[in-house]
């Protein structure tokens, strides 16, 4: 078996720590911390779309933070290309960064309204060193044209566009380095529906045109399901589930999936069915517990959970859960 | 539009004052004390027969030039401090801002008491020490819009894109927050008037026999008794040129406001 | 909160500390021997340098300040060069109307400010906002020892209610006292009380827009009882900002204004030890200055810490 | 007699462009129980004729056509007589917990406002009555929780305050703006859950307002579409649901990703974006993006056309529509 053989994963995560410390509240308090990210590991192949999805405060951003090395890592590693990239310091990083690049949430924050809309597409290109202005000019044209502008629109600033026309510009951005990994985070949440749909079509057809990744965060468990080959389901900094859509989605192997799944509204079900109900509110994330993470809502709850951390094994083939009781959960199914 | 016409005719006449003015601002002529206004004394003459207009005239030129240099000192070392502060955060924003906190407790006049106090009353002094007491409203200023500015996604994106912080700086923080700091140097512009003018009423600013409104002021009060008008009239100079650039504050605002014009 | 007590009172120490280092080296810097000032130039060599040590000039910089501040925190300030008394004396009966007059003019200016910016916010863009804010933005632009001198002109000259300028000194009674503070601190108080409407009246429109507002006008709660329970509190926190900073304005104004009226006070006071060359009230007395404003802006920062219940350390 | 009926409501919103229509002749009734869905996305004009409910519109908006609440005429009403409707017996739930709340009041002292204003309780009542209230809307240790401050809460439990405060004085017509766009999917599911319970225990009527297609759904009897400021389409929800007419509803819900839907198989899309609200044609608002557009749909405002059973779609090719429902409309 020789190296080459294996395909190197396009991203490969191992382990990610990431903890915030928090100002003091009292003089007499150690000051506390927020423990975004609790070792969270995970690799995606190439061409593929990695869906991440998560409520508010689960850790999804950090993550996409840490991976694009926007901010510093406290321990674990991230490997693009197979290149490791915690550690290195931004000069270091900068030629590496043409082969990732980032999509954000908000189309209205994420372009800078004082550059037109050909700088703003052009700016990663100051990763590739010095390229020649008409050269930079066809590749602007080439981009905006993949992701359904007109090749005019790069005089134009970004408040002559919409809020779906921003996101192509975004992706524009994106794009123009041919990165084999794009990180979206939340790219259609501040999208109407309408126009959703247009963007998540887009990303399909550029997956299939460039044969580039996605990194994909989303709170949207539909948009997730639309779009992803596979999918991590977090919770408080950690991974609780993970697996191809199709297992992940048809028998959830977590407690919290499941709830997941049965709390986002279906239009057309009739007034709303009986389901199992969540208690509480996502709390905990400024504490270190013992046990599982999601033990104080949990509706299975029992005395291992607040003793022993259930580990991310598998449960299926490729499918892999982080519950004490999945084999009962997936027995029920 | 009315702020910017008062301080066009502001300078205008300062311009023309450096040619031409209708009298002589220097020449003492004791046999025209007081004359009431005329032709060829416009708004009369002082105690000393020098011509009022011509004074006025020619002390736009002073308090133009006081204030220029005293905001630029304040722009420049301020703007640079405080983009340092928000582009390196942590230990150095501490430092600029502790320092910009502590130098409020010296405002304009008091720190120009002191440098009298020391290099003896004069115009530079006085520069010296309004500058000085621009640079921390600059700082704090620029480091307040330029942290605002460095949480936006779009320099996320920017630092995503492998641009360094110096680059990000100049590309991206300084653009979207220079309306802001015009529209600041404008409102200190006429502070920096005003304070130029209250330095040389006590006697600290520019000494004579350079014409300044402030110290004609001073000269008139001793006449109040015998003639107000006097009195009047720099006042009223200082007072339009204040007006004038604090309605060009509020016009700059209105036009360069960043939520104003991303409706159009 | 008890980190944000302790931080803001940590800050207060060290910026005085810092003011009067300042102040101190900026002194020391000062060209001048104050032996020579007080024995006149044609003083001997020998009488100059036995003053000097009699001064204690000739000791090490670190030492005299720290006699300097040990002598301050103990009400010791050290004898006047020139008019050869204790400059406490000079400083005392200085502060006594220094101080009452900043309090009044800053009392008068927030009046006048809540008065107008309520007033024309409520009534947002009518006339009578259009036109309080036109009279405001004059206000902002007069220069207030301008301003002293017509009110001189108008109420002492021409219609001699008022005194033109002088002190009678608080044995006079305090009736009389406060009729010669009233032009001054009016004078003060047109300028900083036209920026603070400003301000109210912005603030309270800007806060007018806030969701909460229209929660409290869901719940029926008219436009009046609306400013009052919910916009006004909240409207006051950037007021209160810039009340902060414009003492530090009024401080020195006073200064300017007193010479107008000729009112013995700390700025009467340092302007004639400028002359005379009287470096030891300069410093003690710009240090006052200094801790007036620093202690304000002390007061104004805990003031925030009642108004608004979210500040935590982490806010400042 | 009928709780609630709005005839023609127009809202013209005057803008530095000039007069934005984003409210346009809508009509609707509500029946005292009943649960009704405002559906729509951003612009349509659905917050607007929510706020034009409670008479809350901005000062520079002109409204026009009738508010009959129990027979009376809200927009002959004066300032005060308002002031004794809002809060009262209409209350009203936003979007924003986050900022819905006076961050300088404690929570206590905000849900007995409305206490005292309407209700004329004394302190002491109105005290004992919020602690019962914040009970009922499922705040744990409520006699502590009473002296917090809206930042001392999460999301959830702001909104399950906002909610105690629109209860507090039994209104008759609960309207509930966007309340859970901002919450996690977990969370949004409790708080419907319980305006659900809280709603059918007092015998309010609801009118909730959402883009969501499937919490309109879950959560509502009748549901009235909105876009471009007009209702296209309304209806018991049931009824619209098992077939949409209106060829946007039938986009929009064709648009949607929805659980469990073959992965295949791509979203439709409505090619154009939102029109403009200044500058809207005089006919079918829909018209530049509709594929069945024709003349007409630009000059006429379209007929309105009762399908089955009270199931109303204004359109110019309803037939149409409905016939090529099955052959995708939009691909």
């Amino acid at each position: 078996m020789t190296e080459e053989a294996l395909p190197i994963p396009v991203l490969e995560v191992r382990d990610l720590v990431r903890h915030y410390r928090l100002p003091r509240e009292s003089l007499f308090a150690e000051p506390g911390h927020v423990y975004a990210l609790n070792g969270v590991s995970f690799e995606i192949q190439k061409g593929k779309s990695f869906g991440i999805v998560g409520e508010s405060g689960c850790g999804k951003s950090t993550l996409a933070r840490n991976v694009m090395a926007l901010e510093n890592t406290d321990s674990g590693s991230v490997k693009i290309l197979g290149k490791e990239v915690v550690g290195l310091n931004f000069d270091q990083l900068r030629p590496h960064r043409r082969h990732f690049q980032m999509v954000f949430q908000d189309p209205y924050g994420s372009l800078d309204p004082h550059h037109t809309v050909g700088r703003i597409v052009a700016e990663p290109l100051a990763a590739l060193g010095s390229i020649s202005k008409a050269e930079k000019q066809r590749r602007v044209a080439e981009v905006l044209q993949s992701v359904g502008l007109k090749e005019h629109d790069v005089e134009k600033y970004p408040h002559e566009f919409s809020g779906g026309q921003r996101q192509r510009i975004a992706i524009a951005r994106a794009l123009i380095t041919h990165p084999e990994l794009i990180v979206a985070d939340e790219p259609v949440s501040a999208l109407d529906v309408s126009v959703q749909a247009q963007v998540l079509n887009l990303l399909k057809d550029l997956q299939e045109e460039f044969g580039v990744t996605y990194m994909f965060i989303s709170h949207d468990l539909a948009v997730v399901e639309y779009l992803c080959d596979e999918v991590a389901v977090m919770y408080l900094g950690e991974i609780v589930e993970k697996g191809c859509t199709e297992d992940l989605f048809r028998t959830p192997a977590h407690p919290y999936t499941k709830i997941l799944l049965d709390a986002v509204p279906k239009p057309g079900a009739g007034i709303r069915r009986d389901r199992i109900k969540l208690k509480g509110n996502v709390t905990g994330q400024t504490e270190q517990r013992i046990g599982c993470a999601f033990q104080d809502r949990c509706p299975m709850v029992e005395d291992i959970c607040r003793k022993a951390k259930p580990p991310l094994d598998p449960v299926g083939d490729t499918h892999l859960a982080a519950c004490h009781f999945s084999a009962r959960l997936l027995e029920k199914a | 539009m009315v702020g910017g016409t008062m301080t066009l005719f502001l300078l205008i006449c300062a311009a023309i004052s450096l040619f031409w003015t209708p009298g002589s601002a220097y020449e003492i002529v004791i046999a025209n004390r007081f004359l009431p206004p005329s032709a060829d004394h416009w708004l009369g003459t002082d105690q000393f027969g020098r011509d009022i207009a011509s004074m006025l005239m020619t002390g736009t030129q002073n308090s133009i030039v006081v204030a220029v240099v005293a905001v630029s000192i304040g722009l420049f070392i301020g703007v640079s401090l405080g983009l340092l502060a928000a582009a390196r955060r942590g230990w150095t924003e501490e430092i600029i801002m502790r320092l910009s906190d502590f130098s409020f407790a010296f405002p304009a006049i008091l720190s120009a008491i002191m440098l009298t106090a020391i290099l003896g009353p004069g115009g530079v002094n006085s520069i010296l020490a309004i500058g000085l007491y621009n640079i921390p409203v600059f700082a704090r200023l620029t480091r307040g819009s330029a942290n605002a500015i460095w949480t936006r996604e779009y320099v996320m994106a920017a630092r995503a894109s492998g641009k360094g912080r110096l680059r990000i700086t100049f590309e991206h923080i300084l653009p979207n927050i220079l309306s802001i700091i015009i529209v600041q140097a404008t409102i200190l512009f006429a502070i920096a008037i005003l304070a130029e003018a209250a330095l040389s009423y006590l006697g600290l600013g520019t000494q004579p026999p350079e014409p300044s409104w402030g110290r004609m002021l001073n000269e008139a009060q001793t006449l109040m008794f015998l003639d107000p008008m006097q009195a009047i009239y720099p006042g009223l100079a200082i007072a339009i040129a204040v007006f004038g650039l604090n309605l060009l504050g509020d016009g700059l605002r209105d036009v360069l406001d960043p939520r104003l014009s991303r409706k159009r | 909160m008890s980190v944000f007590i302790a931080k803001r009172v940590l800050t207060l120490i060290a910026t005085l500390i810092g003011a009067s280092m300042v102040i101190f080296l900026v002194m020391e810097i000062l060209p001048g021997d104050p032996a020579l000032v007080i024995l006149g130039v044609d003083a001997s060599e020998s009488a100059v340098q036995t003053l000097t040590k009699e001064l204690g000039l000739d000791r090490p910089p670190l030492e005299r300040y720290i006699s300097w501040i040990t002598g301050l925190l103990q009400g010791e300030l050290g004898n006047s060069y020139a008019y050869k008394v204790p400059v406490w004396e000079l400083v005392q009966g200085a502060l006594l109307i220094t101080l009452p007059l900043a309090i009044m003019s800053i009392i008068l200016s927030i009046v006048l400010a809540l008065v107008i910016g309520l007033y024309a916010a409520a009534n947002h863009n009518k006339a009578g906002d259009v036109t309080l804010m036109g009279i405001s933005q004059l206000g902002i632009s007069i220069p207030n020892f301008w301003l002293a001198i017509l009110l001189i002109i108008l109420f002492a000259i021409e219609l001699r209610w008022l005194p033109a300028g002088g002190f009678p000194g608080w044995d006079e009674g305090i009736l009389k006292c406060l009729t010669a503070l009233l032009l001054p601190s009016l004078a003060l108080a047109t300028v900083v009380g036209a920026i603070l409407a400003r301000i109210t009246r912005s603030s309270v429109l800007e806060v007018f827009r806030e969701d909460y507002v229209r929660t409290a006008r869901a719940k029926g709660l008219s436009q009046r009882a609306t400013l009052w329970r919910h916009v006004l509190r909240n409207a006051l926190i950037p007021v209160l900002t810039v009340t902060g900073i414009q003492f530090a304005a009024l401080l020195t104004g006073t200064v300017v204004v007193e010479n107008v009226f000729h009112i013995p006070g700390l700025g009467s006071l340092v302007l004639k030890a400028i002359n005379n060359r009287d470096t030891i009230v300069v410093e003690n007395v710009v240090l006052l200055l200094a801790t007036m404003v620093i202690t304000v802006n002390f007061l104004v920062d805990i003031l925030y810490a009642v108004i608004d219940p979210r500040l935590k350390a982490h806010d400042i | 007699m009928t709780l609630l009926s709005v005839q023609d409501l127009t809202v013209t919103l005057a803008t530095n462009d000039g007069p934005a229509r984003a409210v346009r002749d809508l009509s609707f009734t509500l029946e005292k129980g009943e649960t009704l869905g405002i559906v729509g996305e951003s612009g349509c004009g659905k917050s607007m004729a929510a706020l034009a409910l409670m008479g809350l519109l901005p000062s520079m908006s002109k409204t026009t056509g009738r508010i009959n609440l129990d027979g009376k005429n809200l927009l002959e009403k004066t300032e005060t007589e308002m002031c004794r409707i809002r809060g009262n017996r209409m209350a009203m739930i936003f979007q924003e917990p986050m900022t819905s709340l006076n961050p300088v009041h404690t929570i206590g002292h905000q849900i007995m406002e409305p206490l005292r204003l309407h209700k004329g309780l004394s302190d002491d009542d109105a005290h004992k009555e919020t602690i019962r209230l914040l009970d009922r809307v499922g705040i744990p240790n409520p006699k502590a929780r009473i002296d917090n401050y809206p930042h001392q809460l999460s999301g959830g439990q702001r909104q399950r305050v906002m909610i105690a405060i629109a209860l507090s004085c039994k209104p008759h017509i609960l309207i509930a703006d966007e309340p859970t766009t901002a919450l996690d999917v977990t969370i949004q599911d409790q708080i419907l859950d319980l305006i659900q319970t809280l709603v059918r225990e007092d015998g309010m009527a609801l009118i909730l307002i959402s883009h969501d297609l499937g919490v309109i759904s879950e959560n509502t009897e009748k549901i009235l579409v909105m876009y471009g400021g007009a209702a296209v389409e309304t209806g018991r929800t049931d009824r619209i649901f098992e077939e949409l007419v209106h060829p946007y509803t039938q986009g929009l819900f064709a648009a949607m990703p929805r659980l469990g839907r073959a992965r295949s198989k791509r979203l439709v899309t409505i090619p154009g974006t939102v029109p403009d609200l200044i500058s809207l044609p005089a006919g079918c608002t829909f018209t530049d993006r509709c594929p069945l557009a024709t003349d007409i749909c630009r000059e006429t405002p379209p007929p309105v056309i009762e399908v089955k059973g009270q199931h109303f779609v204004a359109c110019h090719h309803v037939e149409e529509a409905r016939a090529r429902k099955t052959e995708e409309l939009f691909s």
